[in-house]
């Protein structure tokens, strides 16, 4: 499969170089591989951190900036980063006031964000942390490590960004984003696996009407493998699984996100089916995201995630926000 | 056993890891996310280099700084497992005024507390379809063997076949722990890629031990 | 090719439902395929208005809104809308100012511009036109149809709509309107071609190691074919050609946009590339856009557009815009 | 002919466009967008219902009313070009008071006046490889037929293999209008899509003269 990259080893570093001379709010390191505000640390804000492998661009690094995260720290192409480079964000993200890292649930994220919080406690940051882990195509039991963080990892980084910007404290910003998180639920369905630059081969082969049901972002196949159907049906799939897990009422923040290698129009076929289902389950769609948000490569496909709103989420979510992937407000 | 030894069988795994890199990811292609080959080369590498740039004087600083370096450069789960395990070994064999000489018990104790620091942070239990399926058998027959008085050799060939048994015996194995978890039944009929670069770890003992002889 | 669609006969107003879900700030009829402001047109401001044939998502529905375009009207797929639709669109965007279209240079984008002009005109409606052909592929002579329209139409749309806000007059919208585009230039390379839905199949077939060099944007193939080539030197390839048509220097608006199926951080990549190498030119990125704007369905593959900036041209750039592609200052 | 026959020609359009729907497509697909033959299937299935939903009295009103639907359905660079095709044939018959039946001679002035249309609206000439290279040679063996004084079956087929022949032609012609113009000499070895419908809609006269007679 053709990238457009100048080699598989350094496309993380490369794509790094593209993000700090696109974007002069951001200060990059592409070598020590963070990326945190050009201004520093906001002296007395709550600082937020995540990370996370790279390969889901816009996810982290673009959420970097005002109203959402402090610094973020990329890995290889779905490797978590290592403790080093949390260290360095955690300290790029200091005020002063603690620093929350949003970590998405999978074994190498916890394990290296634990690492690099008890070397940050050590030298004395008040360090918290929220566990996303929204996807329920997994089953959250004994027998597993516990469901998957996707498309939610956005929704927790934005609102409990908005609240640390607002002078929340660490436990209040902590609280926020552990509630956006239980309010949120994702499913995905991929089309197509994706390919590493490393590999060069997709993860796995789909037939010209096979798809994967309940998809990871980490290019794994998803729950079981189906037929394609159309649109509708697969909004109704990925709707039900939602509710089953969380029954669906209210009003709602809801993402259609695209996988990498998926057109915008045909998210916006997959939107105008799941506004419509949703409706027709009484829930209203208050908010809403439609594009490439937390994506697996030049995977195609797209996954849904429902967040169910209150007054206060609503509020944060529509907080002023400026980072290269979400900006509104200023 | 001394750091001369314990050098050679690190050189050994970085060796066997770059060889069997495409095996490894591809093993983590099936069940996982197509990294662990990539994964382990990098932290290998660099703990070879970490070797050769600043010779520890003493086995127990080799294998910390080994651990060290693979949980500062590895990323994802295996990075910190791997780590966890080369430094508390590590650890094991005494932090201060250490030994330079360590005998096969000694390393027999060492390596089990790898294990007990990798499940400790994974909590991952045998059966669960990880590198621990792969540990915890290669650690209990270098304690038998050590028991019963054998040889290094004889002792890290037991350990290394335990090791690859253990890794052959998670092919039909359901994953709890990490991200083949995901996947339920499905993993079912994969090699688990952290056990078998586990018997690749131990296989390097030998390469070693023929090496020292 | 598998699409996230309902049938390829009902896509376009399937993703204009999704539209319309998704953004309250439009107005959307997605059966008469018309998409304009929800406030209505501006009394006395210069309305904008294009479109063109569906598939180049977020174009041109995703910029409509405050500061940018009043209406569009989208066509079927790589298909011109038809003067019915631009009437409706004018009638939407006309304040009592006048009218710009916004005109990419295909036959069937001229021609039926052309005929809802006259019908407007007779109207009484003031109408203007500019005529996007920023795509130095094609060589503009009296043997072809002149250059394409491709990226510079999001520059266009984007300064022209602000001087449009800002109280400018149809003449002097216009004149901007031309000035971005006399000074902007794209190229764009394929890894892949696009599927239409309709027909199900690519529209050519590259093989491993080939590319399209200088493509457009409906699936067609491009000025030449060739190998494949890494990040560097395609990047080169398209300055190359930019720069051989318009010599660059100064301060420059940059865009490094997506095909449709090109991951992030791909881009990325080639944007590094691209920002080092204007510096190499002494040129400048003053401004810039790395993301799907201008896309081909899902086409694998990327565009560069440059525009030389003046300081009018970059306060225009910076005002405020409140699209849902493309949003900030509001 | 009077409004039955140009009725039944219309249809005929529509059934050949549908027919060969595909192959216009693919056409279109290696010199251009690839939407040919669905924007002339959903514009000449619009002319056909619009002809029904309400039957126009004369010939002149008829295919004004058919350029007229494709204009308005088609869009596309074919939608004004044939819809103008259509609509100054329309006009050529007259705009008031118009005869019920027309001679040979006048569809061929009226067919003229529409291909004048079309060079107006896309001034191509003849050789640039579009529907004109089909166009043209039809209305000319139109025209010479009425001029030999041949019968409307010898002039339709006439017109029909002349626009077939010109369609052909286009084969190795390297386009310099529309879209297939961007490939440069690349469009050279394909036929032109619009002219492989200008000659269906040649042909659809010899049919619709056969069910007529
Ligand atoms: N909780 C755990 N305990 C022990 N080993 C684990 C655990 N989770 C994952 N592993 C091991 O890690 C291996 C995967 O390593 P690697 O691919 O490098 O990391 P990642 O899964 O983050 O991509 C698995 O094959 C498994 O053997
Ligand atoms: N300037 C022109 N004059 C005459 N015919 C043209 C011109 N431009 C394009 N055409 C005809 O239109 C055909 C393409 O029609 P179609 O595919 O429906 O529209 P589009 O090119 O907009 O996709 C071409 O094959 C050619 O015959
Ligand atoms: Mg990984
Ligand atoms: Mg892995
Ligand atoms: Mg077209
Ligand atoms: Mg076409």
């Amino acid at each position: 499969v053709k990238k457009l990259i100048n080699s598989a080893e350094t496309v993380v570093t490369d794509a790094l170089r593209g993000l700090s001379a696109a974007h002069p709010g951001l200060r990059v390191d592409p070598d020590g591989r963070t990326v945190s505000r050009s201004g520093g640390p906001t002296p007395g804000k709550v600082g937020l951190v995540s990370g996370g492998g790279s390969g889901h661009e816009p996810l982290h690094a673009g959420f970097v900036g005002y109203g959402m995260l402090d610094a973020a720290c990329p890995g290889e192409i779905f490797t978590s980063p290592v403790p080093g480079q949390m260290v360095t964000a955690t300290a790029a993200a200091d005020g002063g006031a603690g620093v929350l890292y949003v970590v998405k649930n999978y074994t190498g994220d916890v394990l290296n964000f634990e690492l690099a919080a008890d070397l940050c406690a050590e030298e004395g940051v008040e360090i918290a942390s929220v566990l996303v882990d929204d996807d329920v195509a997994v089953r959250d039991s004994l027998h597993t490590a516990g469901r998957r963080g996707t498309g939610a990892t956005v929704f927790v980084e934005k609102i409990a960004g908005a609240a640390a910007e607002g002078g929340a404290s660490l436990a209040e910003v902590t609280r926020v984003a552990e509630e956006v998180n239980a309010r949120s639920r994702s499913f995905g369905v991929a089309l197509s696996a994706c390919t590493t630059p490393a590999s060069g081969r997709p993860t796995f082969e789909l037939g010209e009407t096979e798809i994967e049901l309940g998809i990871g972002i980490h290019g794994e196949p998803g729950r079981s493998r189906s037929t394609m159907r159309d649109a509708r049906e697969l909004a109704a799939i990925a709707l039900d699984a939602v509710d089953e897990d969380m029954p669906l009422s209210g009003d709602a923040l809801v993402m259609v996100n695209g996988m990498g290698a998926t057109p915008l129009i045909e998210l916006y076929v997959v939107f105008a089916e799941v506004a419509e289902q949703l409706a027709g389950r009484g829930v209203r769609v208050a908010r809403s995201l439609v594009g490439d948000y937390v994506t697996s490569l030049d995977m195609r496909g797209f996954s849904v995630t429902v967040c169910l709103l209150d007054e206060d989420l609503t509020r944060l979510w529509d907080a002023p926000v400026e980072t290269p992937a979400l900006r509104w407000g200023r | 056993m001394d750091t001369a030894f314990l050098t050679r069988w690190i050189a050994g795994i970085a060796d066997a890891v770059r060889a069997e890199r495409d095996r490894l990811t591809e093993l983590d292609a099936a069940i996982g996310d197509a990294d662990h080959g990539a994964n382990l080369d990098r932290g290998f590498g660099a703990a070879v280099q970490a070797l050769a740039d600043d010779p520890p004087a003493a086995p127990g600083a080799l294998l910390r700084l080994v651990g060290g370096t693979l949980i500062s450069r590895v990323g994802g789960a295996s990075g910190p497992l791997y780590g966890t395990a080369f430094r508390e070994a590590g650890r094991s064999l005494g932090s201060s005024g250490e030994a330079s000489e360590v005998s096969l018990a000694d390393l027999a104790r060492a390596l089990r507390a790898g294990l007990d620091g990798v499940t400790r942070l994974g909590s991952a239990a045998e059966g669960d379809k990880t590198m621990v399926d792969a540990f915890a058998p290669a650690v209990r027959a270098l304690e038998t063997a050590v028991s019963a008085g054998a040889g290094e050799r004889e002792a890290f060939e037991a350990a290394a076949s335990a090791a690859l048994a253990g890794a052959e015996a998670t092919v039909p194995m359901v994953a709890r722990k990490g991200r083949a978890s995901y996947l339920g039944p499905r993993s079912a009929g994969h090699e688990d890629p952290g056990a078998a670069s586990c018997a690749l770890i131990f296989a390097a003992l030998c390469t070693a031990d023929q090496g020292h002889g």
